[in-house]
């Protein structure tokens, strides 16, 4: 897939949370195809402290309205200079980058399992699901009601399953406890948040011999897959995530499980 | 329009920028971005008699104005390249140089040997300063002895240009590249690497997989500067200059301490556009001072 | 609350806070801005012999994170220092550390001698670095045997604290650090500017008046770091670590890799007030980690 | 004199010039007292480049508004940072620095020499001359009519000459070519602007017996004495500008005049 660097014009910026940043792109273009699981390298101006690129995964592409969505969790200087775009902005990025979940055959019973900001990447690939006539069910963890986002959008494309650590929403305690994992079998599970929360999702999929893919977040520079820096253990060795990956079938991984 | 084209003994380059090895992967993932053939040089990343595996992860560290890297020369060795690698690049229109590294002066010189046989590969960088590896060449490229035994053993087995990149963690860097010029060196390509360090204070572990690793990026540029001046005082054969390189001026910089010509490595990550951007610049600074030959500059601070 | 109070031999400190030399004047400077006896210790300016003009203007290079300077150790020579300073700052209710320069053995133990002599300086700090004069003593700060030489001739003369500022433009820095400690150092500050240049492409000139000059700042933070955890695993007596600390954090990083102080230096240009900033940031730091004592994460990188 | 670090609050922000912004700072408590000729050292925020602080003259305290007005040539990445700065926004200044122009009997007859930026510091040494009884002399030069600014309040406290290098304003040429020097004979110039201005004005004192001082822009670090990076060979050496300066009576320089 062809990838580019061009300056994308900052349409909209809303804080659905505190710590997060919802930033809408668009070009004159129409933009290319992006596939779901895919990131950008987004190019931080004005941070004293940051001088690489920052990988955010692609929450969404609008199609109708030509926009790119990135949802960013405010971590560090980087991220939090990003929160101070404003609409009218150019950001520099290099997208699309990264392999992308599999899409599953259009009969597949698939589980979108995310966490925190790894929910991200699960919106815009639960959307390509639904049009394929998948009927995805997404599983979505966070700590409380409040740090839960976008449960709306995911509606529109599936069922939504919650769990809170705090009870405040959905199933208390984490993803792999949701009862649903007890009730309904799945062929396919997709998987973004924290490691340990994707290990466990992993241990569940290879315990229930469940095709599994998880989506990595290992540190980059470049993200083209030149500076080798973001390597991931597998069977075949040290791979790129920013090219290989970020998503890998579990069995590609050498977790110990 | 100027005369950007500079020769590094026998190699003729286009224009006086290259990529720096290990920074732009064997050029093809930047082929998006750029066309490749607008690059002085590509030199493609470390390769070793032998298949690495590289360091484990984290290889990478954010610093001020710069980062630490311990890739470890991950790479497929001389034969995947010569067999799967370099029928895919041969055909780029541009110099493209193999950066060599070894363990010892046999597995160094065998390797160089067997690149010796690829027709479109005009020359070859011998990396003796990696500081990432315990066996990858720091060793030989921080005394006078051991620059000078690789050098020897390579060039005895290396017929074409031979550039040899030295590292900036020693006292007297001029002492190195005076030894690998008396050896029959083309060229001397720095800085390699400043050996840093970066610690995660909350896990109270480094952020890098083997403790230390390698600076690059403009925090170094100060130091690099400073090296080329030195080095090409000392030496006769033309020097390469590299480190935190960003824009055009920089280049400049580089040129007037001395550098024949200058490669581009980190900043790479940030614009993978970077290198046709500082060509373009060059050559406008060049016409705005009415300067008809990047040869005129080179060296200009005495 | 934790203990911040350590030792450096006898130099007993209420916090591990340094000021770095050439970075705090004599103290006065700044006593607008903090109060003095806040800080562990004051580091006053580099004191030679004899009276020296230092360098001409231009001294300062501002860099990617960073800055060079070549000052060049002006300063009205230890006498003036003795008769004229000390009385000002005698009463500083603080550690008052002297940095000793010089050109030869002899001149850098008479210098100590003299201030031997004064009841208020506990200690000196031996600079056999510095980048920025011919003769100041960069000469020995690179070699083994010249910086023995140096430490053994003050030690004769000097019988309070010693500490000995290593330069970072050197192979093997613990090879330096190792021969100062069999010399009778007290401890090794470490490290002092990395040797760079920086250039006027418009007037093809060096910005600085000498051509190089030292780098300090964040951008060589991580080399600081590096030497300073393998310094601190090559010797027993205590390192005092430096190099672009900017906040506690950095400060943390620095005793991690095993510095039992820190000196901050170019953040003072920045934030005259960083000095008491970064002792209570550290102080903070260890309260929320549930660390009683200083002492318990010096070195806790292995 | 008491020097202090605070933050500033950003009051009103100009554009007199495509080159020049001017920024009005004020404070809750009443501005600490400032001589003329003394300057600030600025923290620059947001800057990618810009490690150092940077050294602005005083160009005029507004004691009505409690107001501290800074006249910044937007030169490199550090001013055309500050150039981006907002009313409500806070600035983070050591002040006030250095000596500051000595202020002469009131009998005096003053000429106040400027030249681009350099003219900055002279409108409040000016107020101040007038306050005491003074008649001070502008003699204000630059490249183009367009090129002067403030003009309107150097008028208010003395009697204002202009030359300009393309004619379009006052007289045609540079300030030493002016007239009145050779109609008028001064006791006392001030003068600050670039270096060969500042030299052939230095060079007309002399000759004429004039006192006369300079205000001079070397580079500086720390702004406060203790780096002594900006130093400036006087006939005593050594000193720093910071400190000692950044006014000088010429006859401690040691210029070749």
């Amino acid at each position: 897939m062809k990838k580019y660097m061009k300056n994308l014009l900052v349409e909209e910026v809303s804080f659905p949370h505190q710590r997060y940043v919802l930033v809408k792109l668009t070009d004159q273009q129409p933009l290319p195809d992006i596939l779901p699981g895919q990131f950008v390298q987004v190019k931080v101006e004005g941070a004293t402290n940051t001088f690489l690129r920052r990988p955010i995964s692609v929450n969404y592409v609008d199609r109708n309205n030509n926009q790119l969505w990135l949802l960013i969790q405010t971590v560090g200087e980087g991220t939090r200079t990003l929160a101070k775009l404003k609409a009218g902005d150019y950001l520099n990025i290099l997208f699309p980058l990264g392999n992308g979940f599999t899409i599953p055959h259009t009969t597949a019973d698939i589980l979108l399992v995310g966490g925190g900001v790894g929910v991200a990447p699960l919106l815009y690939f639960g959307e390509r699901l639904h049009n394929n006539g998948n009927k995805p069910v997404f599983l979505l963890g966070a700590r409380t009601n409040n740090d839960l986002l976008q449960i709306p959008m995911f509606q529109q494309f599936g069922e939504v399953l919650v769990t809170t650590e705090d009870g405040s929403l959905g199933e208390k305690g984490f993803v792999t406890n949701h009862s649903v994992l007890g009730k309904r079998t799945f062929s396919h599970i997709a998987c973004c948040g924290p490691k340990p929360m994707m290990m466990s999702v992993a241990r569940y999929a290879m315990a229930n011999n469940i095709h599994c893919e998880v989506s990595l977040e290992n540190m980059m520079a470049c993200g083209i897959g030149a500076c080798l820096c973001c390597v991931e253990k597998t069977v075949k060795g040290n791979v790129c995530v920013c090219k290989e990956g970020p998503v890998f079938d579990i069995r590609q991984l050498t977790w110990e499980l | 329009m100027s005369t950007l084209n500079i020769n590094i003994g026998d190699l003729q380059l286009k224009n006086p920028v290259m990529t720096a090895s290990g920074t732009f992967g064997y050029g093809l993932e930047y082929a998006d971005f750029v066309n490749l053939a607008d690059i002085g040089a590509i030199i493609v990343k470390g390769t070793t008699l032998h298949h690495r595996e590289g360091n484990d992860y984290p290889r990478m560290a954010e610093t001020p104005s710069g980062m630490l890297n311990c890739v470890g020369l991950q790479n497929k060795g001389v034969d995947y390249f010569c067999n799967n690698i370099y029928p895919q690049i041969k055909d780029i229109d541009t110099n493209v140089i193999v950066n060599v590294s070894g363990s010892t002066p046999e597995d160094y010189a065998e390797c160089a040997a067997r690149i010796d046989q690829l027709d479109k590969i005009p020359a070859i960088e011998l990396n003796i300063s990696c500081p990432n590896v315990k066996d990858g060449g720091m060793a030989f490229g921080v005394t006078r002895k051991g620059a000078a035994q690789v050098v020897k053993a390579v060039r005895a087995k290396y017929h074409k240009t031979l550039i040899v990149k030295l590292s900036p963690n020693v006292t007297d860097i001029t002492d190195i590249a005076k030894a690998v010029e008396d050896e029959g060196a083309d060229s001397v390509s720095l800085i390699n690497t400043l050996m840093g360090m970066a610690i995660d204070i909350e896990r109270r572990k480094p952020l890098l997989s083997i403790k230390t690793g390698g600076l690059s990026g403009p925090a170094v540029k100060p130091v690099a500067v400073r090296m080329v001046w030195q080095v090409a005082r000392a030496v006769r054969i033309p020097v390469i200059g590299l480190g935190g390189i960003m824009n055009a001026n920089d280049a400049i910089e580089f040129f007037m301490a001395g550098a024949s010509a200058i490669q581009i490595g980190t900043a790479n990550f940030i614009d993978p556009t970077v290198t046709v951007k500082v060509r373009d610049g060059i050559n406008q600074w060049l016409d705005s001072h009415n300067v008809s030959s990047l040869t005129e500059i080179i060296g200009a601070v005495d």
